[in-house]
């Protein structure tokens, strides 16, 4: 097992590593930028080395900054957390070279997972759905009417170097799609420098569910269940639930069985999490896969038991896991808020001083945060307050604690997104299990 | 505000025999206390974490950068100049084990000059003098681990 | 708002012998405080919960005894002697529902003469003054619950 | 279901109490003293009644202001919490006459079980053994001489008024008997004015292990397993756990089966707890039982899934519960710490103003507190701070997780047993589940 773990993150994850770090006995570093000074990773790590100022990519995303961060403590590895470093297949490299270990698959798994062509492919072979699409196409307006016609409608075209929604056209019918193409190929082009798109066909209001996975360095690979995600703002989650209310037990171990059995084929490591789409009937494809430990992880710890940073950290010490996929049990019903620092109505991102912080406990509340009392929630970094995660032995009893919870969580000083989470925890559709991705939108819409 | 209507303010909030006195406004945010507010003030607590002594002995082997490198001794050295290590890394103070360092304390040194170099990543990275002074004060060691940020060297400028 | 216009507020919250004074609107914020803050009472946060209004409406049907009662409108008035309920109960302010009064205020009481009668576990307790003077406030109406130490009448002491 | 609930306590089981309310959707009224005027319960309740000055016996001992503050709030029913009145059985009766339900059993039910003789002799009537003993005796030396014998030595001589120890008498041999039995008489005589004894089995380092009781109005009576409360000191229970290393699905089995029988037969009604002491040769006796919420109720609450609290309103509001026996399982282990106000080394109580209060959260952690930043720790009542509860995988992980959870809590500005717990979790025969009453003392003995 390792002796001294670098954490190269901040915030609640950067918290929630330390904490996993003193259950197993191992020693930490923190990494800080200098506005992180104060934060309480940096204060209950062992150790903690400025690595340089606020903005990202002179601290958190300075490769040679962390990995000598790393030298000068001699640690044996490092847990990039979430968001950062985390996914970055160059990091991975150049920890290797090292000789750290980086918490997470190996530098080949990331490239290749990270290659959305490539990861439908081995989804697909492994008979996991994925959603109807193309490759990547040029000027051939040709080629992309005949793909779009058994595609089908809607459709949507997307950059292949894309993001943030630009060169994305949602096309209805056959007749806009000439027109739509062009105009997707014209801006790609201006704002990426690539005018390559393919085209996928859309889904209008998707439930967006994930599969956790835990893949040891010895080939024994199992699924922790799913975690319902569909309650979205602008692509953020705000709120996740597991189990979700349409997944049955079968249907479960019928996606699991495939995603795992992919997972095993690529030789994928650590933990791991594949998202797909479901449609309105219940049909679901696989979107993309993320090879870290994500935000939402608590309510899979919560209702199977596992620790899952923990088992991280124990499978990229190269121990075998012994845990079976019949060992897996859901217990009861877990939801998650992501409490951020925003005006509850605008949503504009609201950092801030905070002058009184008491998070709420009792049964079945579980809080996952770095702020406190007299703290500051920083305008460099993402507005996550804190996780308030709940268990239930049903999802009613999960919701009614939810509420109760989020109405004894005291923060002053900052405005919150507690409000808007109320709104949707009393939502009548939220409470019959009617989401979608469109849901939060709807919910706006309404007031 | 310029600093005149700030002072102003405080003047007047004082004669007014206001104990406090906050404003918040676009930017802007003055906060005035008078008298004993002990009970507001002392509540440091969480608020200073780093404060907090590491609760267990640094581990051995690795480096102590287990807390914030302190404010420097030499507080009262308001005249030195500060130079403070630019990256993460291993302070040598010569070029090679056995040579002479770079520089001793009472050196003079042209802004330029290097004065250490810090190790970051296998790669040497000299770090030179950035003000031309002498030199006063010298907070690392040939080996020592330094982060972003920490005190090198104290340069007094020559009047 | 300029400085001038803070000043003219300040002045006048002084002027009106307030203790606080916040005001918060679009970008803009105001706090002032005046005189001995008990520390009891800055430190909104969490150090006052009582202060927090409750999030709910009282729930229909009971008593709103949902927070402490305010110390009483009449603050100013501290040359009056407040008669505080010594236990909790329902207020009668006659002997029978259709009696007269006990008391009304301008009455001049005397020192043992009954008040109110407060109903606890259908006991009924005669509160009796416990000092001579004119009745300045009747802070209580028939059939109101009120709580341990809320007060009940305000008598002014003849001088 | 009740529709509003006052709550006769305060602190932390007060706090829990109005949580279990909101969840259950019943409006909460919250009675305090004036100098808890600023207290979480009051804050968090949605209404808040002042029932008199600190001292207990004018405010929350104060039964015609409490049922005052219930009449005039009109609630349905009243939930006593622990400590104050809810052992109470006139208070109970109180509430019966004034048609307000009291959460918990029936006065008669209180009254015959806090009878020390009757309830040893339910107990032993289902099969249930319990200590050697006598009952009351008076001047007859003779007769004690000669029971005596057959209880076998050690035994203990105890004054039937007494209390804090006076009156007590451990006697290790026959021929130390006579003069013990003497100067326990006086003693008693002069303490409580009745010289009034009676013999009993003394156990030398015994373990505390107590079972916990659900019965419903309607006959339906389980018990979810057992809660092992060795680690005491002047007889307060300081930290608890379960399930208790020494017991077995069997001997689980076997007396809780017992305990439900009897709790049946008496007509038993809410949640109870039933205390054993446990010999070194794993014989076990009955010693008393507590016909309210115990202080270390999560524990079984984390393991089994029931909400303790939940479960008495529903059960005092009538509610046939459909639960059986074989749907109570453990999961894990759990772990409860009682963070004190106090001297780590003279245990005094050390009551003071909390200038940082910062509970420790992620996974596997719950804190039950009414602390917070800027309140106080008031001289007037008990100085139980927080309670830090941990759920583990097993011993070992719960272990860790404690572990964690302690030096992760940040309280300032008064001094607490934390130094003390960490002591106790550190040792090696707490480690290696080596407990008794006496543990404790040994470990002071020690340092």
């Amino acid at each position: 097992m390792f002796k001294k773990i670098l954490i190269a993150n901040r915030g609640e994850i950067a918290l929630r590593i330390v904490s996993a770090c003193k259950e197993l006995g191992i020693a930490t570093v923190a990494v800080y930028s200098e506005v992180d000074r104060n934060s309480m990773h940096v204060r209950f790590a062992d150790e903690a080395v400025c690595v340089g100022p606020a903005r990202n990519y002179e601290s958190y995303l300075n490769v040679p900054s962390v990995i000598s961060a790393a030298e000068i403590t001699n640690v044996d590895a490092i847990h990039p957390g979430y968001g950062f470093l985390a996914e970055s297949a160059y990091f991975a490299e150049v920890c290797e070279t090292c000789h750290i270990k980086f918490i997470g698959p190996s530098p080949r798994v990331i490239d290749m997972v990270g290659e959305k062509a490539r990861s439908r492919e081995i989804m697909q072979q492994a008979g996991v759905p994925v959603l109807p699409g193309t490759g990547l196409l040029e000027k051939e307006f040709a080629t992309a009417a005949r793909l779009a016609q058994s595609i089908g409608y809607p459709l949507i075209i997307k950059a292949s170097a894309g993001g943030g929604g630009r060169g994305m056209r949602i096309v209805r019918n056959e007749g806009d799609l000439a027109r739509a193409f062009d105009s997707a190929q014209s801006e790609a082009a201006s704002a990426f420098g690539s005018s390559r798109v393919y085209l996928e066909r859309y889904l209008e209001r998707p439930r967006h569910i994930e599969f956790q996975i835990l893949a040891d360095e010895h080939g024994n690979v199992i699924h922790l269940g799913e975690r319902e995600c569909s309650i979205q703002r602008r692509h953020q989650k705000l709120l996740e639930e597991s189990p979700s209310v349409i997944m049955t037990p079968e249907l479960r171990a019928d996606i699991g069985a495939k995603v795992v059995e992919a997972i095993r084929k690529i030789g994928y490591t650590n933990a791991g999490t594949v998202e797909f789409l479901f449609d309105e009937e219940g049909n679901y494809y696989f979107i993309e896969m993320n090879t870290r430990i994500q935000v939402e992880h608590p309510i899979t710890e919560i209702v199977t038991g596992f620790d899952i940073v923990k088992e991280q950290i124990c499978i990229a010490a190269g121990e075998k896991r012994r845990y079976r996929q019949e060992d897996v049990h859901l217990q009861g019903h877990s939801l998650e808020c992501r409490i951020n620092a925003e005006d509850p109505i605008s949503f504009a991102p609201c950092p801030g001083h905070i002058s009184a912080f008491h998070p709420p406990g009792g049964p079945g509340v579980r809080v996952d945060t770095a702020a406190y009392t007299d703290g500051d929630i920083s305008p460099h970094y993402d507005s996550l307050v804190a996780k308030v995660i709940v268990h239930g032995r049903d999802r009613a009893e999960s919701l009614a604690r939810m509420k109760r919870a989020l109405e004894m969580f005291v923060i002053e000083g900052i405005k919150t997104s507690i409000p808007l989470h109320q709104k949707i925890l009393s939502n009548p559709d939220f409470v019959r299990g009617k989401l979608s991705t469109g849901f939060v939108d709807d919910l706006r819409r309404e007031y | 505000m310029n600093l005149k209507d700030i002072k102003e303010l405080i003047e007047f909030v004082v004669k007014q025999d206001l104990n406090e006195f906050d404003l918040e406004q676009s930017g802007f945010k003055i906060r005035i206390r008078k008298g004993l507010t002990a009970p507001g003030v002392t509540p440091a607590a969480i608020s200073a974490p780093a404060v907090v002594p590491a609760s267990a002995a640094p581990p051995a082997g690795g480096a102590d950068l287990s807390r914030p490198t302190a404010p420097v001794k030499a507080e009262n050295a308001t005249d030195l100049h500060i130079i403070k290590s630019p990256i993460v890394g291993t302070v040598y103070r010569s070029p090679s084990p056995d040579a002479e360092p770079f520089v001793r304390i009472g050196d003079f040194v042209e802004k330029g000059l290097v004065l250490c170099i810090i190790e970051a990543m296998k790669l040497m990275n000299e770090i030179e003098s950035d003000i031309s002074g002498e030199v006063a004060e010298i907070y690392v060691e040939s080996g020592q681990p330094v982060e972003y940020g920490e005190p090198l060297f104290g340069i007094r400028i020559r009047s």
